[in-house]
């Protein structure tokens, strides 16, 4: 069992080191001249205008709820299709329905946030 | 595994995270950083189960369903908490919990 | 190769060299495709573009992809002053791992891969779903309106597309009965391979994979016309190297996953499983299915005009999820009923499965495709009358 | 062999814990963000090395994946961009909730300090398809109550969130 | 035994005429009276029925019953329950109750029908206002003496004696309103209610006597277990009451296992019930202790006193002790020490001669019939109590006839007397005391009888001494005088019944008092027979006085010079009653001389009576009656002749003026003891009357300071409770609710400041908590 994840702890490793070390040599090659005007913030050319707070629309967070929530639908869902085949053989039609139910009412939810509005692009 | 790393340890680090989350939600001052320290005293939790369910009774996977269900809820927990301060900072414009005292006397 | 080294240091010793070198060798074949890719990308968008891409550096423009790297490597890199440098620098850094972490647990051959966990699948989705936060982080780090509001659509758009892209593959992962990659390609050698059995998934599969890795019709984050370079405006250099070199190894793999997931990986169509050929041509094959993925990708980038941005959204958690749920439900219901009537009848399993599956598919795709039509209509319809009265 | 489990399990505790303190102690609410995704990933690990696959998958498909990025997009919704360094991030009581936080330690360390006799059964192999068996079985109900808890969240905070 | 059953309509039918007369025809003044008057009618003749028939069925029937041990005749009925026996109801006729009924009858009818007269039915404008009243009256007394006369036990006697108690206060008191004259300063004065207080005063005396005739009552029935006569006269029961004792303490108690006698009291019971009895017929029949109220009782009209002072009432007094005589006689043999027989003997006698001398020294004519009245019966009660019964009970039996003849008599001639005031009397005349009149509404009395005054708070004694006079007053004889000739009728009338009083051979009088000292004679009673015979003198010589000074001799005042003949219907009863006066006494003739008439029958029908008990041994008493003795016979006839002598030696020679003092009266002391009754007013006033005020007065005033003094008290001992009671209130109590109140308050503001508002300082007191819980845990495991 730990075979598997030490390699997937090497591979973490490397992969974590991979870029540092891309980014140490780059910085190594490449010439270093900051200017002031390199260095202000790029808004197609232009001043900056305003401070950068911008007024946030909730929508994000909206998405990201839902996503969440879904997220873990998934997470719940995977045991079930892996067990699937198993459970339908030796149980029959329950375990189907015990997850068309808990997917029926995340998907009430799902229906739920359509009505409302919360899924529209505002 | 079991062999190598004693199950105190594990509970000793989860005490340690649990004591950093606990510090974490009484000292902070900004919302978030509360909600952050809660995740972490239910992460403290979670790890002290698994080890439970790893040292002592492995067999059924009572512990893992139990951290499974910890982690759906501390996620909802999560999403209803965040919800709470954006409508409590779009009403108030603050996000300090120390300015939102209602109840005070 | 662990045994051979265990006879000079401590067996852990050898194990880690081992994989050292195994994951060294991972990295390598994915910067080289990654290189591959950008090169076949220019040569067929001009292809497409009725012009020869490029055909300068090297035979056919072969170096063109050592030109660019080199270039990248070369540029200055310049960190905006009103960036908040430690988490400026730290998005590139969380941006790559996860595109090159997910190929541990690709197969190459029976038994041939990075690590066959037995939760590969859903480890290669936690992996991906980290990706949007390097993006997140670049965005907020650059401390710029434009690249957070890019950061942001970009990760909304991930996100949003990462839930269908997750369901559509739970199909697969019950027929198969197993999250680990190696079994599912093994069940499709058995079963046939899961483009036949789950066509509508390997459908929602793709569209979901493309706007997961930000490709072109989905490509709004970095689209030159919206907001400028998206999350990664205020990076120069290798940097946005970093960024680029991120998007095209996610590609790859998501071409080797759609290869794997559905078009049986390795496997040679109607050689048997157990064959000692696949061991060798196992790769090979992968590539060359991969390969077909990718010229997909690129063909549509060339062809497709981007999508706007609502459509996107809506269409993500309107239109695919729904789907994906009925697909699932749909796949749960019959393939008990496959088993039972293989039972039955004797006939192996892949002979019914296939052809129920295909009809099923073909059904439900016509159902919705006639819900579809008929909710437009009557909402165009409506539309009109609002519009009528106005005058 | 043991020595180098020891050692991963030290390294992989002490960056989770390293991550805790970040997020302590932080000065700015983004930064905590970050360094509460470290801890997540570190405890993650915790459960690689206490054999608990799905488990970890889990915690950062859902932990890093989704909650972290709920709580940045939160943080960047309800502060301006780069956040006024503002006043300390402590509030009054910080002092007493130190010296809470370390006897809560102190008692449940020296409760978790025992001989504990582990079992000597090793977790089953296909732990995935256990965990399906068991949700779907003994834990039917607790498995329905999650899908309930997770749409009264999402009315919740979606009715909260919107104006 | 026909008749007898409707015995019990002979009381009813007076009580009916009663009823109807209050009810239903006051109005009418004829009517009423001719009601009342029908209704003694009936039973009279009804009485005749009942005599006649039992005279018919003769002895063997009373003789049968009797040694059955029942009544001859007899109808009992249950009333009411009375513990385990029941009280009965009915009628007891027995030889002397069937006399008592005739002579009653008879003696009523002829009084109703003079007081026809005495009302002045014929003459309209003088009518008495309350005529059917006193009709009513005397119909209801009638039914009383008849009902107690039949009734067969003590119960329904006392019952009826009460009705009797009750008409006597009503009939005397009956012209409540009238004032009436007292001399005082020289003047006579209308003044003080004489005639409400004379009712008054013989109502609570005779009630004195009630109460031990109820004590009596009580005590037989407690005894004997009943008290009808039929079941107490049996030999059985009287035997067994000889026995009996009543007494405080047991007669005899162990001691240390000696029989020591008892400390306590043991009267024989038979002793002491017949005591008890005979005070009822002492206050009834005014003997004397309780003779006081005689005398006043005169105040009432003259019919009523006739009948009630005369005939009936009083004799109802010596009829009980007739009636109980067995018990009487039961109870002298078995008595050890007191023999009430002699007790009773000795009273008799004493009122006797006690009565007799007060009687000479009286003014006033009907005063004067009142002490005779007294007399006699002390005369009566002396020969029961000296064992002649059956003389006792004829002597009452004539006794009846010739003192209600002479108290009518002396109605006519006060009615005759007063002649003068009512012809002319007119709202004008202002002298007379009366024409101030009472103020009463409906008794305007314009009858000028100022009768002597007992006023009971008065200082000095009010007889009305010779010195002053009341030339007005028609009772006074010093202001008649020479009436024979004004009223010739009254006067031989009157005169039949002097005779018959004073025991003149023929006439009644003589019959009974001589039966009754011959037989103290014979029984070697000397003591008794002299004294007896002394009185019979005394009678003789007041009454001859009183002839002499109403009659003979010429009128001393005017109204003497103008009295007129009474009206018949005054009359006529008068010359009825003389006639009865003189034949009466022939019933009781002894065998040797007359027994060409009847024959002594009154002896061999009165002697049925058992005095010894009824029962088969009953001994009737012997069959022939106490033989003449011509010696005692000769010996009271001669005391009564020098009684006239005397009268007329001392009155007869002179005429006499209005004004003049008594010749007797130089006997200053003794004349005027005499004539206040030797002061036993005076003393009973000074004694009882003041003694009662007095102790009344005491316990008022006891009352008031001890009784309210502690009833007060309590009230400032409450008063002072409350008011610590109040201090405690405010300060301790209100202290403690106040102080609960400040402590909530306090306790709330101070917990108050827990509510910071602050979210972390909640945490941080929950985890605070758990450390603490967890340290107490880990410290205890």
């Amino acid at each position: 069992m730990l075979a598997e994840w030490s390699f997937v702890g090497v591979f973490l490793v490397i992969a974590l080191a991979f870029p540092p070390l891309g980014l140490v040599t780059a910085w190594l090659l490449r010439p270093k001249r900051p200017g002031p005007i390199k260095k202000s913030t790029y808004e197609c050319g232009l001043e900056t205008v305003g401070d950068t707070w911008v007024q946030f629309k909730v929508q994000y967070y909206i998405y990201a709820l839902i996503f969440v929530i879904f997220d873990i639908e998934i997470a719940f869902l995977l045991p079930w299709a892996v067990a699937h085949m198993g459970l339908s053989a030796a149980q029959g039609i329950l375990p189907l329905i015990e997850v068309v139910i808990f997917v029926g009412i995340l998907v009430a939810g799902l229906m739920y946030a359509w009505r409302k509005g919360a899924l529209e692009w505002i | 595994m079991v062999e190598s790393v004693p199950l105190g340890a594990y509970l000793v680090v989860a005490a340690a995270l649990f004591a950093i989350g606990l510090y974490g939600a009484l000292a902070r001052r900004h919302a978030i950083a509360i909600l952050m320290g809660v995740e972490l005293m239910l992460n403290a939790v979670n790890v002290n189960l698994v080890a439970f369910w790893r040292y002592l009774s492995p067999a059924n996977m009572s512990g893992q369903v139990f951290a499974t269900f910890i982690i759906a809820l501390a996620a909802a927990e999560a999403a209803i908490g965040l919800a709470l301060f954006i409508a409590i900072y779009r009403s108030r414009d603050t996000v300090s919990v120390e300015e939102v005292n209602l109840m005070k006397w | 190769m662990a045994d051979f080294l265990s006879q000079f240091m401590p067996a852990w010793l050898a194990l880690i060299i081992q994989h050292v070198v195994v994951g060294a060798v991972l990295v390598v074949f994915a910067l080289t495709n990654m290189l591959g890719i950008t090169w076949i990308e220019r040569k067929v968008i001009g292809r497409l573009q009725d012009r020869i891409g490029a055909n300068r550096a090297g035979p056919f423009g072969l170096l063109q992809p050592l030109a660019d790297m080199v270039k990248i490597l070369t540029k200055e890199d310049i960190t905006p002053t009103a960036a908040s440098r430690v988490i400026y620098n730290l998005g590139p850094l969380l941006v790559v791992p996860p595109a090159l972490l997910v190929f541990a647990v690709l197969p190459f051959g029976a038994g041939v891969s990075g690590s066959d966990l037995n939760i590969g699948l859903l480890y290669i989705f936690a992996v991906a779903s980290t990706s949007t936060l390097g993006i997140l982080i670049a965005g907020w780090g650059s401390n710029n309106k434009y690249s957070l509001l890019g950061a942001m659509r970009a990760v909304a758009q991930m996100v949003s597309y990462e839930v269908p892209q997750a369901l559509s593959i739970i199909g697969i992962v019950m027929l198969s009965g197993s999250l680990s990659l190696q079994q599912i390609v093994q069940r499709q050698s058995e079963i046939g391979w899961f483009v036949l059995l789950q066509p509508l998934a390997f459908v929602i599969f793709l569209i979901a994979a493309m706007a997961e890795v930000n490709r072109t019709p989905f490509d709004l984050p970095e689209a030159e016309s919206e907001i400028i370079a998206g999350h990664h405006t205020e990076y120069s250099g290798l940097k946005f190297g970093m960024f680029y070199l991120a998007e095209y190894i996610n590609v790859f793999f998501i071409s080797a996953l759609a290869a794997t997931l559905f078009l049986g990986g390795y496997q040679i169509p109607f050689v048997p499983a157990n064959n000692p050929v696949h061991t060798i041509l196992g790769p090979f094959v992968l590539i060359g299915k991969t390969f077909a993925f990718v010229f997909l990708t690129i063909w549509l980038r060339g062809t497709l005009p981007r999508v706007r941005v609502d459509h996107l959204m809506g269409f993500a958690w309107k239109a695919l999820v729904p789907l994906c749920l009925l697909n699932i439900f749909m796949t749960a219901v019959l393939m008990p009923l496959v088993g039972l009537w293989s039972a039955n009848l004797g006939i192996s399993e892949a002979y019914i499965a296939i052809p129920v599956m295909l009809l099923a598919n073909a059904v439900l795709a016509g159902l919705v495709l006639w819900w579809a039509g008929r909710s437009t209509r009557r909402r165009e319809t409506r539309l009109a009358e609002q519009v009528v009265p106005a005058q | 062999m043991n020595v180098f489990l020891t050692s991963i399990f030290v390294i992989v505790s002490v960056i989770t814990l390293v991550g805790a303190l970040g997020v302590v102690m932080a000065r700015t609410v983004f930064a905590s963000g970050l360094w509460l995704i470290l801890s997540f990933a570190g405890v993650a690990g915790l459960y690689v090395l206490l054999e608990a696959p799905f488990l970890a998958a889990a915690q950062i498909l859902i932990y890093v994946g989704a909650v972290a990025v709920l709580i940045l997009f939160a943080v960047m919704l309800t502060r301006r961009v780069m956040g006024d360094p503002g006043v300390s991030q402590n509030n009054s009581q910080w002092g007493a909730a130190a010296v809470v936080a370390a006897l809560m330690f102190i008692v449940l360390s020296l409760t978790s300090v025992q001989n504990w006799r582990p079992s000597t059964e090793s977790p089953p192999l296909l732990a995935v398809n256990a965990l399906g068996e068991a949700f779907l079985g003994p834990y039917l109900l607790p498995f329905e109550i999650v899908s309930v808890v997770l749409l009264v969240a999402l009315v919740g905070a979606i009715i909260l969130a919107r104006e | 035994m026909s008749f007898a059953q409707y015995a019990f309509l002979v009381p009813l039918f007076p009580l009916l005429a009663f009823v109807v007369i209050v009810l239903l025809t006051n109005r009418s003044k004829r009517l009423s009276s001719n009601i009342a008057i029908g209704a003694m009618i009936l039973s009279g003749i009804l009485s005749y029925l009942i005599f006649f028939q039992a005279i018919g069925e003769g002895s063997e029937h009373v003789l049968a019953a009797a040694h059955a041990g029942e009544a001859p005749w007899s109808m009992m009925w249950d009333w009411a329950p009375v513990g385990l026996s029941t009280i009965q109801v009915g009628t007891y006729l027995d030889p002397l109750s069937i006399i008592m009924i005739v002579m009653v009858t008879t003696v009523g009818l002829m009084i109703f029908w003079y007081s026809q007269g005495y009302m002045n039915i014929q003459d309209a404008a003088h009518t008495d206002p309350l005529y059917a009243r006193f009709f009513a009256y005397l119909s209801l007394f009638a039914a009383g003496m008849l009902g107690y006369v039949i009734s067969p036990n003590l119960v329904q006697a006392i019952v009826f004696w009460e009705v009797m108690g009750l008409c006597s206060f009503l009939l005397i008191g009956f012209w409540f309103g009238k004032k009436t004259g007292v001399y005082r300063n020289g003047r006579w004065v209308a003044e003080g209610d004489a005639n409400s207080n004379a009712a008054k005063k013989a109502f609570l005396t005779t009630r004195v006597g009630d109460v031990g005739f109820f004590l009596g009552i009580i005590a037989l029935g407690a005894v004997a277990g009943t008290t009808n006569y039929s079941e107490v006269f049996t030999m059985g029961t009287l035997d067994r009451l000889k026995e009996t004792f009543i007494g405080f303490g047991t007669p005899t108690f162990a001691f240390g296992g000696m029989e020591i006698p008892a400390v306590g009291i043991a009267i024989p019971a038979l002793t002491v019930i017949s005591l008890l009895l005979f005070m009822g017929a002492v206050g009834k029949s005014a003997q004397f202790p309780l003779h006081v109220w005689l005398p006043d009782a005169m105040a009432g009209p003259t019919p009523v006193s006739a009948m009630i002072h005369a005939a009936t009432m009083v004799a109802a007094g010596v009829f009980l002790i007739a009636r109980m005589y067995p018990v009487f006689a039961a109870a002298s043999e078995a008595s050890h020490g007191v023999n009430p027989l002699n007790v009773v003997a000795a009273i008799g006698l004493f009122t006797a001669l006690f009565a007799a001398t007060i009687g000479i020294a009286q003014n006033d004519i009907k005063r004067i019939l009142a002490f005779s009245t007294i007399s006699q019966l002390g005369f009566m009660v002396a020969a029961i109590g000296s064992g002649a019964w059956v003389a006792g009970v004829f002597h009452m039996l004539t006794h009846a006839f010739f003192k209600a003849l002479l108290f009518l008599g002396s109605g006519s001639v006060i009615h005759g007397m007063e002649h003068l005031h009512m012809s002319h009397d007119s709202p004008g005349h202002a002298d007379s005391p009366q024409e101030h009149g009472s103020e009463l509404p409906h008794a305007p009395d314009h009858r000028a009888t100022p009768s002597l005054v007992v006023d009971a708070n008065a200082a000095a004694p009010v007889w009305a001494v010779r010195s002053v006079a009341n030339p007005d007053d028609p009772q006074d004889i010093w202001n008649m005088g020479g009436l024979r000739h004004k009223m010739p009728i009254t006067f031989w009338t009157y005169l039949m019944g002097t005779l018959a009083l004073t025991g003149i051979p023929i006439w009644a009088g003589f019959w009974s008092k001589d039966e009754i000292l011959a037989h103290t004679y014979e029984t070697h009673q000397t003591f008794v027979w002299i004294v007896l015979t002394l009185t019979a003198g005394l009678t003789a010589f007041y009454m001859a006085r009183q002839l002499i000074l109403v009659f003979f001799g010429q009128p001393r005042t005017a109204m003497a010079r103008e009295a007129k003949e009474s009206p018949w219907t005054m009359t006529m009863p008068l010359v009825v009653l003389a006639i009865a006066a003189t034949l009466v006494g022939l019933l009781g003739i002894p065998d040797r001389i007359g027994n060409f008439v009847f024959g002594s029958w009154f002896h061999h029908w009165i002697a049925l009576v058992p005095t010894t008990g009824l029962g088969p041994e009953a001994v009737i008493e012997a069959e022939a009656p106490t033989e003449m003795n011509f010696l005692v016979a000769g010996l009271s006839v001669l005391t009564a002749l020098v009684g006239w002598a005397l009268g007329y030696w001392v009155y007869g020679r002179r005429q006499f003026t209005a004004t003049e003092r008594d010749p007797l009266a130089r006997v200053r002391f003794a004349w005027n003891t005499l004539q206040n009754g030797y002061y036993m007013d005076a003393l009973y006033r000074n004694t009882f009357i003041r003694g009662s005020v007095a102790l009344s007065n005491g316990l008022a005033r006891f009352d008031q300071r001890i009784i309210d003094g502690i009833v007060n008290g309590v009230a400032r001992i409450t008063v002072a409770v409350s008011a610590v009671g109040r201090w405690i209130d405010t300060y301790i109590v209100d202290g403690f609710v106040n102080g609960v109140g400040v402590v909530t308050e306090e306790y709330g503001r101070i917990m108050r400041l827990i509510q910071t508002g602050f979210v972390q300082n909640y945490l941080l007191v929950v985890f605070v908590s758990i450390l603490v819980l967890s340290g107490i845990y880990l410290a205890l495991r």
